[in-house]
């Protein structure tokens, strides 16, 4: 779960990681009184879970009252165009104002997990600001990392490691030593699978603050971060998204045209591959689950018609130990509740598969049965003209 | 023979009186699997179908000679319970559990450096060497015993999909296992293919693989210099978009790395085979692996 | 590094484990006031860091205020005498008035490092207030092991092995762990070898209490515990060994006459072995450490000249990269210093050694050289008639 | 042959530039190891007599190829030290330092599971292949090359009084070392046994234990099931009175477990020859293994 650059920070500045003053705005009406209150210079930050903010024109610096207005007025409410967002972009409903703050360097900081080693990996570099996967293709040798045993904890070579590397100014080394220690304890207590400061700043007077903040919770984590979990914000997802998630369905919307119902993310995944083959566009990953009931089927179907881009729909369920006639009832009885009028090839494997298919053809809906997934290809080529 | 249980393998059920672990451990015993006991705190003493339950593992193992666990622990305690099949030096602890949040399941993987205990998964649907012993929650009935083809997976009705096939083919399978779909898992792609190769009645392995991470490509880099037996691979995800998790914990794409191009680039270059279209799979595997039969 | 029962119960109080109302008493005249404030029953308590004061008299029962004063002033200041002080026994200086507890159950519980396992076992037995080496002998299956390792701390199931095997009532489950989490998190930060709470009492209405509490620090780790090490309580050890330990000198008093002086702590028990050996009985054990210095031998001779039972000494100096003549003139000069009147045998090994002989045998001191083991065990034989 | 070290071991030293660390990187130097960088952190880029100093062990290994750390880091950070030779996949670490808090050591024995880094010590004199290379602070001079006997101790000055009564017999050394004084070491009797069973140049072993804990009976039970070289075992503290620490932290006889008494009784029924009188030891050597040699 990714959170807000304010939550972030507000998390930051519970675990004691210096961060500028700030002041988040949901209103426009708000933007008057809160600008007569700041000091300045002020940066004002649109709050989108997507990256790349600052070149889309998410991010405005204003040296005076009047130009924090102004800049403050176009950035809440705008549709925010960035590289993560697609064309349409995303309605930009909180804005942070943030004191502007005097630098003399800027370094790049974040962990995260390394799924090979099973630790947690700390990437650090003396360009701050920039990207840093630009950095790392084109002057690696500026990025250090460290690999932290999480049963260790952080020791003390891993830190020297980090401020040799980074060249830091001795005065530096007291400050940075505590954020990082801080930042790693964050890190373990929220349960992160990302945190990430680009640019970290390194003031006028040596100390050391986080101009930006990303943040991503381990979503397996969620059931002890309550409060965190409440945080989340729904209004940035897609609203099919969120109702599948409601539902317990896991459904990502995509561009295509054929909907898919499946059970299990592996096979979800290899069926849009297939529908991709068949030589249409899959319309949305969408894993029912092993179970597969009737109830999660009609739910499925919901979401799916809830999409009108989608034009057919290809339900591929491997029961093993599901019984196909239940299975195909369940079908017929969701289509029925739903009032299903798009075409659908259903391919369904699991005890009793004759009388399932005889359940579909005899329904009187626009089931069709394919045999295997090959036939199941060939049906859906046909479905789209 | 098979590789990491068999007909001997004597299993235990982490969580068995929950609705999950109580349905599974009848469908593995009904297949044949030798379920000695379960383990649910507070329940010991009691009997769940014959099986008599216990507090603990390690008295569990005491009792009834267990050497392999199964867990079906919420996933709040799941990293503990795999802890606790660790600590009662078990040979194998399967789990099932999905869920398990990532940095327990470091610390679990980093405890584990040294240990006897082989972990597989989590959130995977388990192993089985078919007509021998079965370890987790596939469906028993699409497996076809005798070999030639070892299975690995990172997934779970996908693998019943290439199983079913192979089945259909007439290819039966010495052992099938899913490693699970998360970041960290206990077994890996390598490990396994390692025991496949060991496996004198393993004749060629089928590798299903999907976006995340880099195991594939480690994998394939290990079968060119280490494996001599055919092996098929299977990516899933290739229309799978960045920055989305698809699903499993593990499976997806970011920064660029993990996705299913450059792991069928990596299969491709290490002389493995790739199966293109899911749908022909087992004719694929029929056509290799029976070149290679004796 | 032994602490006595009232400082250990102060950390298990900060800890948060509950142990009863107690109150310390040093001088006699204090007695009167303190029982006088004290709830009855009350325990009188010596505290002495030797094992088994109950049955050498040093715990007392008192129901009332005069049988309490009676109680106090017998202990305060008597000569204890247990199993582990020898037959003089030890001057009790301070007492422990405790109230006494309504208990209806005595477990035992402590927790030491395992060395073999490199872990920290935790060992429980439901026969409190027993000697648990007995009760290890006698009945082991009413003890309960488990073994911790400290990357991961104490988990779940360990807390459920001692709950289940301790059969342990419902109602005494969340106190008991609460105490066995705080214990070993007082184990581990404060640096303990052992911790042992002998008896556990579960009290009438289920709440659970620390009676006794013994604690031993581990002293390689004093540097970090300033507090609990300046809470040494010199006044029950040797006094010649805390004037050894003073100088750096690694000294522990023994009964015999030949006093020795070795570098390295494995020759030097290697040393006594010989002195035993030669048919006499060592009466130390010093190890001046691996550089062997004029200072350290100075200060060695005069810790040994000052135990009475010494009527001749030992030198085995194995000085490897030490050149003897250098260690046979730093002998001369601190024999000379201390005015050294008995009889020395001195063995030495490393560069120069013909030229270290000549310096004893010319020192026209009464220091004897030997040439090897063999020969100082002969000399010593007939040092002593 | 030799064990753990030989001509080819490349040394750093943690801790080169402090007082103890200078003296005795001279002192290995000239004894002829290849002692090929210092690591002091914040004074790298400086030499130590022509030792270059780096700020990691990390930057020291890439730089140099060391593949042994000597350790001369104070005890409050020796722990780390280790860790950070670990860190750096090190194959040898040999911890001198005395003084290193009991669980600072637990967690630095459990971290280490399962890795590439072989702990020597702490608390130990250190390892000398005689000849070949000497990590420690053990004279040189003492030791004669060329075999046929291992020697292994729990000890320092009593290692070298061992090794010294060898020489004086002609009887050279493969290896000798102290595996440390402390209640929690890298390496076991056990560790250096089986190493000496497998170097074909060592004939024979003298083993010297002491007082405390039980690894001298653990080590006696394995030469029994596991070595065909004769043994000969020295223990030390036959006089040491129960509940005392002598001088090694490990050095204790607690709870009756410990004694000197109950480790020679494991020695003599596991068919090691104990010998009852250090003055002794050199000429029992003599005996035994002169027996023995080819």
């Amino acid at each position: 779960m990714k959170i807000h650059e304010y939550q972030a920070k507000e998390l930051f500045r519970q675990a004691g990681i210096p961060v500028p003053d700030g002041q988040v705005c949901h209103q426009k009406e708000e933007i008057p009184a809160l600008v007569a209150s700041l000091n300045l210079p002020v940066a004002i930050k649109a709050q989108v879970l997507a990256g790349g903010r600052g070149k889309g024109g998410g991010v405005l610096l204003a040296n005076t009252a009047e130009e924090a207005q102004v800049a403050a007025d176009k950035i809440l409410g705008m549709q925010l165009v960035t590289l993560q967002t697609g064309e349409e972009g995303t309605e930009v409903k909180t804005i942070l104002f943030e004191q502007a703050i005097a630098l003399k360097k800027e370094l790049y900081l974040s962990m995260l997990i390394d799924r090979e080693r099973a630790d947690i990996v700390i990437i650090a570099s003396r360009d701050g600001g920039m990207d840093i996967e630009t950095v790392a293709q084109q002057t690696p040798e500026r990025i250090v990392t460290v690999h932290v045993n999480p049963l260790l904890g952080l020791l003390g070579f891993q830190l020297r490691k980090l401020i040799f590397d980074l060249d830091l100014d001795p005065a530096v080394k007291k400050p940075f030593t505590a954020l990082v220690k801080k930042l790693f304890a964050l890190f373990l207590d929220s349960d992160c699978s990302l945190v990430e400061i680009n640019p970290l700043a390194i003031t006028a007077d040596n100390t050391i603050m986080a101009l930006d903040a990303k943040m991503e919770i381990d979503d397996n984590s969620l059931f002890r971060h309550r409060k965190i979990a409440a945080t989340h914000d729904c209004s940035q997802d897609d609203v099919l998204e969120v109702a599948a998630a409601a539902h317990g369905l896991n459904y990502i919307r995509l561009d295509g045209s054929i909907g898919s119902m499946v059970n299990g993310a592996g096979l979800a995944m290899a069926t849009m591959d297939l529908i991709k083959q068949a030589g249409v566009e899959p319309a949305n990953f969408l894993d029912v689950g092993g179970g597969a009931s009737a109830e999660m089927v009609e739910n499925g179907f919901r979401i799916l018609l809830s999409d009108p881009n989608v034009r057919g729909i290809f339900i591929n369920i491997f029961g093993g130990i599901l019984r196909c006639d239940i299975l195909a009832r369940g079908v017929v009885s969701a289509a029925r509740k739903v009032d299903l009028s798009l075409p659908v090839v259903v391919r369904m494997e699991g005890t009793n598969v004759e009388e399932g298919r005889q359940i579909l053809a005899h329904s009187g809906l626009n089931l069709t049965s394919a045999h295997n997934l090959n036939h199941a290809v060939s049906l859906l080529t046909a479905m789209v003209p | 023979m098979a590789i990491f249980i068999d007909n001997k393998t004597r299993v235990l059920v982490q969580g068995i009186t929950g609705k999950e672990g109580q349905f599974h451990s009848r469908q593995c015993r009904d297949y044949g699997t030798r379920v000695v006991a379960g383990v649910t705190p507070g329940k010991g003493g009691q009997k769940m179908d014959g099986i008599p339950v216990f507090n603990s593992v390690a008295e569990a193992c005491l009792e009834t000679g267990a050497n392999a666990s199964m867990i079906f622990v919420p996933p709040p305690f799941a990293a503990e319970a795999i802890l606790e099949a660790v600590d009662a030096d078990m040979e194998l602890a399967v789990c099932i559990t999905e869920g398990i949040p990532v940095l327990d399941m470091l610390r679990v993987k980093q405890a584990m450096a040294g240990k006897r205990t082989r972990l597989i998964g989590p959130n995977c649907p388990g192993i089985i060497s078919p007509g021998a012993c079965k370890i987790g929650i596939m469906p028993g009935a699409i497996h076809l015993a005798g070999g030639p083809v070892g299975v690995v997976s990172r997934s779970g009705t996908l693998t019943y999909e290439v199983v079913h096939q192979l089945t259909c083919e007439g290819l039966g399978q010495t052992t099938c296992l899913g490693i699970g779909g998360d970041p960290i898992t206990g077994t890996s792609f390598i490990d396994c293919l390692q025991a496949f190769a060991e496996d004198p009645e393993t004749q060629g392995v089928v590798m299903v693989g999907e976006i995340g991470g880099n195991a594939e490509e480690e994998a394939a880099a290990w079968i060119a210099a280490n494996m001599r037996k055919p092996v098929v691979g299977f990516i899933a995800g290739l229309s799978a978009p960045p920055g989305r998790r698809m699903g499993h914990a593990g499976a997806i794409v970011s920064g660029g790395r993990g996705t299913a191009a450059a792991k069928l680039a990596a299969m491709r270059e290490n002389h493995i085979h790739v199966c293109e279209n899911l749908g022909n799979l087992g004719r694929l595997c029929k056509e290799i692996f029976s070149e290679v039969r004796p």
